[in-house]
Protein backbone atom coordinates (compact mmCIF):
# COMPACT_ATOMS: atom_id res chain seq x y z
CA UNK A 1 0.00 0.00 0.00
CA UNK A 2 2.50 2.39 -1.32
CA UNK A 3 1.36 6.49 -0.52
CA UNK A 4 1.65 8.01 -3.93
CA UNK A 5 -0.81 10.93 -4.17
CA UNK A 6 -1.27 14.11 -6.01
CA UNK A 7 -3.70 16.69 -3.98
CA UNK A 8 -5.08 20.22 -3.52
CA UNK A 9 -4.49 20.03 0.70
CA UNK A 10 -1.54 21.11 2.34
CA UNK A 11 0.49 18.26 2.25
CA UNK A 12 1.59 16.38 5.86
CA UNK A 13 5.11 15.53 6.27
CA UNK A 14 3.77 13.20 9.29
CA UNK A 15 1.72 11.62 6.76
CA UNK A 16 4.35 10.81 4.73
CA UNK A 17 7.28 9.64 7.10
CA UNK A 18 4.59 7.20 8.54
CA UNK A 19 4.09 5.83 5.11
CA UNK A 20 7.17 4.40 4.89
CA UNK A 21 7.95 3.50 8.59
CA UNK A 22 8.03 -0.10 9.59
CA UNK A 23 9.87 -2.13 12.05
CA UNK A 24 12.93 -3.06 10.13
CA UNK A 25 13.47 0.39 8.99
CA UNK A 26 16.48 2.32 10.41
CA UNK A 27 16.74 5.21 8.09
CA UNK A 28 14.39 7.75 6.74
CA UNK A 29 15.03 9.75 4.36
CA UNK A 30 12.86 13.05 3.49
CA UNK A 31 12.53 15.55 0.93
CA UNK A 32 10.16 19.19 1.24
CA UNK A 33 10.13 20.93 -2.07
CA UNK A 34 8.61 24.42 -1.10
CA UNK A 35 8.06 27.05 -2.69
CA UNK A 36 10.83 29.92 -2.67
CA UNK A 37 10.72 33.61 -2.88
CA UNK A 38 12.49 33.68 -6.05
CA UNK A 39 13.32 32.20 -8.96
CA UNK A 40 15.71 32.98 -11.72
CA UNK A 41 16.29 36.15 -10.43
CA UNK A 42 13.03 37.05 -10.05
CA UNK A 43 11.00 37.60 -7.15
CA UNK A 44 7.82 34.93 -7.19
CA UNK A 45 4.29 35.82 -5.18
CA UNK A 46 2.48 32.53 -6.16
CA UNK A 47 2.81 29.44 -7.75
CA UNK A 48 0.09 27.43 -9.98
CA UNK A 49 0.47 23.69 -10.49
CA UNK A 50 -1.42 21.82 -12.22
CA UNK A 51 -1.44 18.25 -13.65
CA UNK A 52 -2.29 15.42 -15.92
CA UNK A 53 -3.85 13.73 -13.23
CA UNK A 54 -4.30 10.06 -14.43
CA UNK A 55 -1.14 9.53 -16.02
CA UNK A 56 0.87 11.28 -13.70
CA UNK A 57 -0.43 8.88 -10.60
CA UNK A 58 0.47 6.00 -12.96
CA UNK A 59 3.67 7.70 -13.43
CA UNK A 60 4.82 8.29 -9.90
CA UNK A 61 3.34 4.39 -9.42
CA UNK A 62 5.86 2.80 -11.92
CA UNK A 63 8.84 5.28 -10.32
CA UNK A 64 7.96 3.95 -7.08
CA UNK A 65 7.66 0.18 -8.01
CA UNK A 66 11.06 0.67 -10.15
CA UNK A 67 13.10 2.23 -6.84
CA UNK A 68 11.66 0.04 -4.60
CA UNK A 69 12.52 -3.64 -6.73
CA UNK A 70 15.96 -1.81 -7.43
CA UNK A 71 16.76 -1.78 -3.71
CA UNK A 72 15.20 -4.57 -1.75
CA UNK A 73 13.87 -3.24 1.84
CA UNK A 74 13.51 0.08 -0.03
CA UNK A 75 10.17 1.62 0.94
CA UNK A 76 8.64 5.19 -0.91
CA UNK A 77 6.16 7.21 -0.79
CA UNK A 78 5.57 10.63 -2.60
CA UNK A 79 3.02 13.15 -2.02
CA UNK A 80 2.31 16.14 -4.78
CA UNK A 81 0.25 19.47 -4.51
CA UNK A 82 -2.14 21.07 -6.95
CA UNK A 83 -2.97 24.29 -6.87
CA UNK A 84 -2.11 27.92 -6.30
CA UNK A 85 0.59 27.46 -3.37
CA UNK A 86 2.51 30.95 -2.15
CA UNK A 87 5.96 31.37 -0.36
CA UNK A 88 6.61 28.40 2.14
CA UNK A 89 4.02 26.09 1.27
CA UNK A 90 5.05 22.75 0.45
CA UNK A 91 5.04 21.72 -3.47
CA UNK A 92 5.83 18.34 -3.05
CA UNK A 93 7.07 15.66 -0.30
CA UNK A 94 9.23 12.35 -1.15
CA UNK A 95 10.04 9.87 1.59
CA UNK A 96 12.12 6.65 1.55
CA UNK A 97 12.88 4.13 4.48
CA UNK A 98 15.66 1.80 4.04
CA UNK A 99 17.77 -0.46 6.72
CA UNK A 100 20.48 1.83 6.80
CA UNK A 101 20.89 5.65 5.60
CA UNK A 102 23.01 4.94 2.47
CA UNK A 103 20.09 3.52 0.31
CA UNK A 104 17.68 5.95 2.04
CA UNK A 105 18.93 8.72 0.63
CA UNK A 106 20.20 7.31 -2.60
CA UNK A 107 16.42 6.10 -2.99
CA UNK A 108 14.72 9.70 -1.62
CA UNK A 109 17.29 11.56 -4.44
CA UNK A 110 15.90 9.04 -7.41
CA UNK A 111 12.36 9.29 -5.94
CA UNK A 112 12.28 13.65 -6.56
CA UNK A 113 14.97 13.61 -9.36
CA UNK A 114 12.15 11.19 -11.71
CA UNK A 115 9.14 12.82 -10.04
CA UNK A 116 10.35 16.32 -11.57
CA UNK A 117 12.04 14.88 -14.68
CA UNK A 118 8.88 12.76 -15.66
CA UNK A 119 5.56 13.36 -14.17
CA UNK A 120 3.21 15.59 -16.19
CA UNK A 121 2.96 17.94 -13.78
CA UNK A 122 3.21 21.72 -14.68
CA UNK A 123 3.90 25.28 -12.51
CA UNK A 124 3.03 28.56 -13.76
CA UNK A 125 4.77 31.30 -11.96
CA UNK A 126 3.70 34.62 -11.02
CA UNK A 127 6.12 37.81 -10.27
CA UNK A 128 5.97 41.27 -10.89
CA UNK A 129 6.35 40.82 -14.70
CA UNK A 130 3.58 38.70 -14.90
CA UNK A 131 2.85 34.76 -15.02
CA UNK A 132 4.61 32.26 -17.25
CA UNK A 133 5.07 28.32 -17.17
CA UNK A 134 8.01 26.93 -15.95
CA UNK A 135 10.37 25.35 -18.21
CA UNK A 136 8.43 26.52 -21.31
CA UNK A 137 10.92 28.46 -23.82
CA UNK A 138 8.42 29.57 -26.71
CA UNK A 139 10.38 28.33 -30.08
CA UNK A 140 8.67 30.85 -31.88
CA UNK A 141 10.29 33.75 -29.82
CA UNK A 142 13.95 35.04 -30.83
CA UNK A 143 16.99 34.76 -28.80
CA UNK A 144 17.27 38.37 -27.39
CA UNK A 145 13.75 38.58 -25.94
CA UNK A 146 13.80 39.92 -22.98
CA UNK A 147 10.37 37.94 -21.18
CA UNK A 148 10.63 35.30 -18.37
CA UNK A 149 10.66 32.29 -21.14
CA UNK A 150 13.85 33.80 -22.88
CA UNK A 151 15.23 34.45 -19.24
CA UNK A 152 14.40 31.20 -18.39
CA UNK A 153 16.31 29.46 -21.49
CA UNK A 154 19.54 31.87 -20.37
CA UNK A 155 19.56 29.41 -17.00
CA UNK A 156 18.69 26.48 -17.38
CA UNK A 157 20.17 25.17 -14.15
CA UNK A 158 18.17 26.92 -11.88
CA UNK A 159 15.16 25.33 -11.37
CA UNK A 160 12.92 25.60 -8.70
CA UNK A 161 14.46 23.42 -6.18
CA UNK B 1 -17.96 14.68 -39.18
CA UNK B 2 -18.03 11.03 -38.27
CA UNK B 3 -17.48 9.20 -41.44
CA UNK B 4 -16.72 5.55 -40.51
CA UNK B 5 -13.34 6.19 -43.01
CA UNK B 6 -11.56 7.96 -40.38
CA UNK B 7 -9.73 7.19 -36.65
CA UNK B 8 -11.37 9.52 -34.13
CA UNK B 9 -8.83 10.80 -31.63
CA UNK B 10 -9.36 12.86 -28.15
CA UNK B 11 -6.26 15.41 -27.92
CA UNK B 12 -5.52 17.02 -24.80
CA UNK B 13 -3.41 20.18 -24.24
CA UNK B 14 -1.84 20.96 -20.99
CA UNK B 15 -0.20 24.10 -19.44
CA UNK B 16 1.57 26.42 -22.19
CA UNK B 17 0.01 24.30 -24.91
CA UNK B 18 -3.62 24.64 -23.46
CA UNK B 19 -3.27 28.84 -23.05
CA UNK B 20 -1.69 28.81 -26.64
CA UNK B 21 -4.47 26.91 -28.43
CA UNK B 22 -6.82 28.38 -26.04
CA UNK B 23 -8.67 24.56 -25.54
CA UNK B 24 -8.23 22.09 -23.02
CA UNK B 25 -9.18 19.37 -25.61
CA UNK B 26 -10.90 18.39 -28.59
CA UNK B 27 -11.38 15.44 -31.14
CA UNK B 28 -9.81 14.92 -34.22
CA UNK B 29 -10.46 13.10 -37.31
CA UNK B 30 -7.35 11.50 -38.81
CA UNK B 31 -6.31 11.59 -42.18
CA UNK B 32 -5.50 7.71 -43.48
CA UNK B 33 -1.63 8.40 -43.74
CA UNK B 34 -1.56 9.66 -39.93
CA UNK B 35 -1.38 6.02 -38.21
CA UNK B 36 1.60 6.42 -35.78
CA UNK B 37 2.11 8.57 -33.26
CA UNK B 38 5.14 10.28 -34.89
CA UNK B 39 3.39 11.37 -37.92
CA UNK B 40 0.49 12.90 -35.71
CA UNK B 41 2.77 14.97 -34.20
CA UNK B 42 3.96 16.30 -37.86
CA UNK B 43 0.16 16.42 -39.00
CA UNK B 44 -0.55 18.66 -35.55
CA UNK B 45 1.73 20.72 -36.15
CA UNK B 46 0.95 21.64 -39.58
CA UNK B 47 -3.10 21.74 -38.92
CA UNK B 48 -3.05 23.57 -35.69
CA UNK B 49 -1.85 27.01 -35.70
CA UNK B 50 -0.83 27.74 -32.24
CA UNK B 51 1.43 24.46 -32.39
CA UNK B 52 3.77 25.83 -35.50
CA UNK B 53 6.96 26.01 -34.27
CA UNK B 54 6.47 24.75 -31.22
CA UNK B 55 6.57 21.06 -30.88
CA UNK B 56 10.33 19.95 -30.62
CA UNK B 57 10.28 20.32 -26.86
CA UNK B 58 6.70 18.41 -26.28
CA UNK B 59 6.01 15.21 -25.65
CA UNK B 60 3.30 13.08 -26.56
CA UNK B 61 1.39 10.36 -24.41
CA UNK B 62 -1.20 7.88 -25.64
CA UNK B 63 -3.34 6.47 -23.29
CA UNK B 64 -1.66 7.76 -20.58
CA UNK B 65 1.91 6.83 -20.99
CA UNK B 66 4.41 8.33 -23.18
CA UNK B 67 4.38 7.20 -26.41
CA UNK B 68 7.00 6.15 -28.97
CA UNK B 69 6.98 7.57 -32.42
CA UNK B 70 6.66 4.84 -33.98
CA UNK B 71 3.51 3.69 -31.44
CA UNK B 72 0.36 2.83 -33.61
CA UNK B 73 -3.00 5.16 -33.37
CA UNK B 74 -6.17 3.55 -32.66
CA UNK B 75 -9.62 4.65 -32.67
CA UNK B 76 -10.79 6.23 -29.74
CA UNK B 77 -6.94 6.89 -28.29
CA UNK B 78 -6.52 9.79 -26.01
CA UNK B 79 -3.40 11.76 -27.10
CA UNK B 80 -1.87 14.34 -24.97
CA UNK B 81 0.46 17.22 -25.88
CA UNK B 82 3.06 17.63 -23.24
CA UNK B 83 4.70 20.67 -22.96
CA UNK B 84 8.04 19.64 -20.37
CA UNK B 85 7.10 19.06 -17.01
CA UNK B 86 7.83 21.12 -14.32
CA UNK B 87 6.54 19.64 -11.75
CA UNK B 88 8.61 19.19 -7.82
CA UNK C 1 20.15 30.75 15.58
CA UNK C 2 20.97 26.85 15.16
CA UNK C 3 18.48 24.00 16.26
CA UNK C 4 21.14 21.71 17.48
CA UNK C 5 20.12 19.89 20.55
CA UNK C 6 20.44 16.89 23.09
CA UNK C 7 16.76 15.53 24.48
CA UNK C 8 15.72 12.81 26.75
CA UNK C 9 11.88 13.81 25.49
CA UNK C 10 11.16 12.42 22.12
CA UNK C 11 12.05 14.50 19.11
CA UNK C 12 9.80 16.86 16.77
CA UNK C 13 10.15 16.44 12.76
CA UNK C 14 8.41 19.69 12.14
CA UNK C 15 10.37 21.69 14.76
CA UNK C 16 13.49 20.29 12.72
CA UNK C 17 11.80 21.40 9.62
CA UNK C 18 11.00 24.80 10.60
CA UNK C 19 14.42 25.49 11.95
CA UNK C 20 16.04 24.99 8.72
CA UNK C 21 12.60 26.68 6.65
CA UNK C 22 13.05 30.43 5.19
CA UNK C 23 11.99 31.93 2.26
CA UNK C 24 15.01 31.19 -0.30
CA UNK C 25 14.68 27.35 0.82
CA UNK C 26 13.40 25.78 -2.23
CA UNK C 27 14.69 22.31 -1.06
CA UNK C 28 14.90 20.61 2.46
CA UNK C 29 15.89 17.44 3.28
CA UNK C 30 15.75 15.69 6.02
CA UNK C 31 17.17 12.42 7.86
CA UNK C 32 15.84 10.16 10.79
CA UNK C 33 17.06 7.60 12.32
CA UNK C 34 14.81 5.55 13.95
CA UNK C 35 15.32 2.00 16.22
CA UNK C 36 14.96 -0.51 14.16
CA UNK C 37 13.92 -4.47 15.15
CA UNK C 38 17.46 -5.94 14.58
CA UNK C 39 20.91 -5.27 14.22
CA UNK C 40 23.50 -7.89 12.92
CA UNK C 41 20.99 -10.04 12.69
CA UNK C 42 20.29 -9.64 16.32
CA UNK C 43 16.57 -8.98 17.54
CA UNK C 44 16.57 -5.32 19.30
CA UNK C 45 14.22 -4.70 21.91
CA UNK C 46 15.84 -1.33 23.84
CA UNK C 47 18.36 1.44 23.30
CA UNK C 48 20.28 3.42 25.83
CA UNK C 49 21.61 6.30 24.30
CA UNK C 50 24.22 8.35 26.34
CA UNK C 51 26.27 11.16 25.73
CA UNK C 52 28.81 13.39 27.01
CA UNK C 53 26.74 15.84 26.75
CA UNK C 54 28.69 19.22 26.64
CA UNK C 55 31.62 17.75 24.12
CA UNK C 56 28.93 16.51 22.21
CA UNK C 57 26.75 19.92 22.11
CA UNK C 58 30.08 21.32 21.03
CA UNK C 59 31.14 18.86 18.37
CA UNK C 60 27.55 19.49 16.66
CA UNK C 61 28.30 23.23 16.91
CA UNK C 62 31.00 22.74 14.95
CA UNK C 63 30.04 20.16 12.28
CA UNK C 64 27.29 22.49 11.66
CA UNK C 65 29.27 25.27 10.98
CA UNK C 66 31.35 24.07 9.03
CA UNK C 67 28.29 22.24 6.44
CA UNK C 68 27.32 25.96 7.08
CA UNK C 69 30.62 27.50 5.74
CA UNK C 70 31.17 25.49 3.18
CA UNK C 71 28.15 25.59 0.87
CA UNK C 72 26.31 29.24 1.61
CA UNK C 73 22.96 29.43 1.60
CA UNK C 74 22.48 26.31 3.34
CA UNK C 75 20.94 25.95 6.93
CA UNK C 76 20.97 22.91 8.93
CA UNK C 77 19.64 21.81 12.59
CA UNK C 78 20.24 18.32 14.24
CA UNK C 79 18.19 16.73 17.48
CA UNK C 80 19.94 13.45 18.85
CA UNK C 81 17.59 11.97 21.69
CA UNK C 82 19.25 10.10 24.62
CA UNK C 83 17.70 7.60 27.14
CA UNK C 84 15.96 4.80 26.60
CA UNK C 85 14.40 4.47 23.26
CA UNK C 86 11.76 1.52 21.75
CA UNK C 87 11.79 0.30 18.09
CA UNK C 88 10.48 2.73 15.95
CA UNK C 89 11.64 5.47 18.29
CA UNK C 90 13.59 8.32 16.32
CA UNK C 91 17.07 8.62 17.90
CA UNK C 92 17.86 11.66 15.11
CA UNK C 93 16.82 14.15 12.99
CA UNK C 94 19.01 16.29 10.55
CA UNK C 95 17.51 18.73 8.40
CA UNK C 96 19.11 21.45 5.86
CA UNK C 97 17.58 23.89 3.75
CA UNK C 98 18.94 24.77 0.98
CA UNK C 99 18.18 26.95 -2.64
CA UNK C 100 18.32 23.44 -4.55
CA UNK C 101 17.69 19.96 -3.53
CA UNK C 102 21.57 18.86 -4.94
CA UNK C 103 23.15 21.02 -1.79
CA UNK C 104 20.24 20.36 0.77
CA UNK C 105 20.86 16.22 0.39
CA UNK C 106 24.45 16.98 0.40
CA UNK C 107 24.27 18.70 3.40
CA UNK C 108 21.79 16.55 5.28
CA UNK C 109 23.76 13.75 4.11
CA UNK C 110 27.26 15.35 5.62
CA UNK C 111 25.91 16.21 8.47
CA UNK C 112 24.05 12.47 9.95
CA UNK C 113 28.07 11.22 8.60
CA UNK C 114 29.91 13.41 10.92
CA UNK C 115 27.44 13.16 13.87
CA UNK C 116 27.70 9.52 13.56
CA UNK C 117 31.52 9.60 13.15
CA UNK C 118 32.63 12.36 16.13
CA UNK C 119 30.24 13.17 18.01
CA UNK C 120 30.48 11.59 21.56
CA UNK C 121 27.34 9.92 21.88
CA UNK C 122 27.14 6.06 22.48
CA UNK C 123 24.20 3.83 22.62
CA UNK C 124 24.08 0.45 24.31
CA UNK C 125 21.55 -2.74 22.72
CA UNK C 126 19.65 -4.62 24.53
CA UNK C 127 18.51 -8.28 22.96
CA UNK C 128 17.51 -11.65 23.96
CA UNK C 129 21.07 -12.24 24.76
CA UNK C 130 22.09 -9.27 27.03
CA UNK C 131 23.40 -6.03 26.67
CA UNK C 132 26.39 -4.51 24.50
CA UNK C 133 28.22 -1.34 23.60
CA UNK C 134 27.66 -0.84 19.91
CA UNK C 135 30.58 -0.24 18.29
CA UNK C 136 32.81 -1.53 21.08
CA UNK C 137 35.11 -4.29 20.60
CA UNK C 138 36.73 -5.79 23.64
CA UNK C 139 40.55 -6.16 23.04
CA UNK C 140 40.97 -8.78 25.81
CA UNK C 141 39.09 -10.99 23.88
CA UNK C 142 39.74 -13.51 21.96
CA UNK C 143 38.34 -13.29 17.81
CA UNK C 144 36.23 -16.72 18.33
CA UNK C 145 34.49 -15.23 21.26
CA UNK C 146 30.81 -15.74 20.62
CA UNK C 147 29.49 -12.38 22.13
CA UNK C 148 28.22 -9.40 20.22
CA UNK C 149 31.04 -7.43 20.60
CA UNK C 150 33.27 -10.33 18.65
CA UNK C 151 29.83 -10.50 16.22
CA UNK C 152 30.02 -6.54 15.72
CA UNK C 153 33.65 -6.95 14.39
CA UNK C 154 33.12 -9.18 12.04
CA UNK C 155 30.47 -6.99 10.28
CA UNK C 156 32.18 -3.86 10.71
CA UNK C 157 29.99 -2.05 7.53
CA UNK C 158 26.63 -3.00 9.55
CA UNK C 159 26.01 0.24 11.41
CA UNK C 160 22.47 1.08 13.55
CA UNK C 161 20.88 2.82 10.46
CA UNK D 1 47.53 13.94 48.47
CA UNK D 2 47.30 17.65 46.98
CA UNK D 3 51.14 17.77 47.45
CA UNK D 4 52.08 20.73 45.22
CA UNK D 5 54.46 18.64 43.26
CA UNK D 6 51.84 16.82 40.88
CA UNK D 7 48.95 18.53 38.14
CA UNK D 8 45.67 17.34 39.20
CA UNK D 9 43.58 16.24 36.88
CA UNK D 10 39.79 14.65 36.50
CA UNK D 11 39.23 11.75 34.13
CA UNK D 12 35.80 11.00 32.88
CA UNK D 13 34.65 7.03 31.88
CA UNK D 14 31.95 6.77 29.11
CA UNK D 15 29.91 4.26 28.61
CA UNK D 16 31.43 0.59 28.05
CA UNK D 17 34.68 2.24 29.99
CA UNK D 18 32.64 3.39 32.48
CA UNK D 19 31.35 -0.42 32.76
CA UNK D 20 34.95 -2.09 33.35
CA UNK D 21 36.29 0.66 35.33
CA UNK D 22 33.09 0.91 37.53
CA UNK D 23 33.46 4.26 37.91
CA UNK D 24 32.27 7.57 35.89
CA UNK D 25 34.99 9.59 36.85
CA UNK D 26 38.21 9.82 39.09
CA UNK D 27 40.75 12.97 39.95
CA UNK D 28 44.32 11.49 39.30
CA UNK D 29 47.46 13.24 40.51
CA UNK D 30 50.56 12.77 37.68
CA UNK D 31 53.99 12.00 37.45
CA UNK D 32 56.23 14.65 36.70
CA UNK D 33 56.76 12.89 33.39
CA UNK D 34 53.06 12.71 31.98
CA UNK D 35 52.37 16.39 30.90
CA UNK D 36 51.04 15.53 27.42
CA UNK D 37 48.02 13.41 25.91
CA UNK D 38 49.46 10.81 24.58
CA UNK D 39 51.64 10.03 27.72
CA UNK D 40 48.95 10.59 30.22
CA UNK D 41 47.13 7.73 27.88
CA UNK D 42 49.96 5.17 28.31
CA UNK D 43 49.95 5.86 31.82
CA UNK D 44 46.28 5.44 32.42
CA UNK D 45 46.80 2.39 30.51
CA UNK D 46 49.20 0.96 32.87
CA UNK D 47 47.95 2.32 36.00
CA UNK D 48 44.00 1.31 35.75
CA UNK D 49 43.76 -2.14 35.74
CA UNK D 50 40.12 -2.11 33.82
CA UNK D 51 42.46 -0.12 30.87
CA UNK D 52 45.08 -2.51 29.57
CA UNK D 53 44.85 -3.68 26.77
CA UNK D 54 42.53 -1.80 25.57
CA UNK D 55 43.33 1.65 24.99
CA UNK D 56 43.97 1.07 20.99
CA UNK D 57 40.48 2.32 19.68
CA UNK D 58 40.01 4.82 22.62
CA UNK D 59 40.37 8.69 22.07
CA UNK D 60 41.22 11.15 24.77
CA UNK D 61 39.15 14.65 24.87
CA UNK D 62 40.62 17.45 27.08
CA UNK D 63 38.38 19.66 28.07
CA UNK D 64 35.51 19.23 25.58
CA UNK D 65 37.43 19.07 22.69
CA UNK D 66 39.46 15.85 21.16
CA UNK D 67 42.77 16.08 21.77
CA UNK D 68 46.12 15.32 19.78
CA UNK D 69 48.70 13.18 21.51
CA UNK D 70 51.19 16.22 22.12
CA UNK D 71 48.66 18.31 23.60
CA UNK D 72 49.89 19.48 26.90
CA UNK D 73 48.21 18.58 30.31
CA UNK D 74 47.58 21.42 32.69
CA UNK D 75 46.49 21.53 36.17
CA UNK D 76 42.81 21.26 36.52
CA UNK D 77 41.95 19.42 32.83
CA UNK D 78 39.12 17.47 32.57
CA UNK D 79 40.07 14.44 30.21
CA UNK D 80 37.86 12.04 28.60
CA UNK D 81 38.30 8.88 27.79
CA UNK D 82 35.59 8.29 24.69
CA UNK D 83 35.03 4.80 23.33
CA UNK D 84 34.19 4.65 19.84
CA UNK D 85 30.60 6.51 19.28
CA UNK D 86 27.85 5.15 18.17
CA UNK D 87 25.30 7.86 17.97
CA UNK D 88 22.51 8.19 15.41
Amino acid sequence: MTLLELRHEPLSLDEAVRAVQHEGAGAIAVFLGVVRNHNNGQPVVLLEYEAYAPMASKEMQLIAQQIEQQSPGVRVAALHRLGSLQVGDIAVICAASAPHRQEAFQACRALIDRIKEQVPIWKREHGPQGAYWVEWVDARCSADDHDHAAHAHRDPHEGNH
Amino acid sequence: MLAPCCVRITVLYFAALRDLTGKAQEQLHLPDAVTQVGALAAYMEQVVPALQGRMASVRLARNERFAESSESIAEGDVIALLPPVSGG
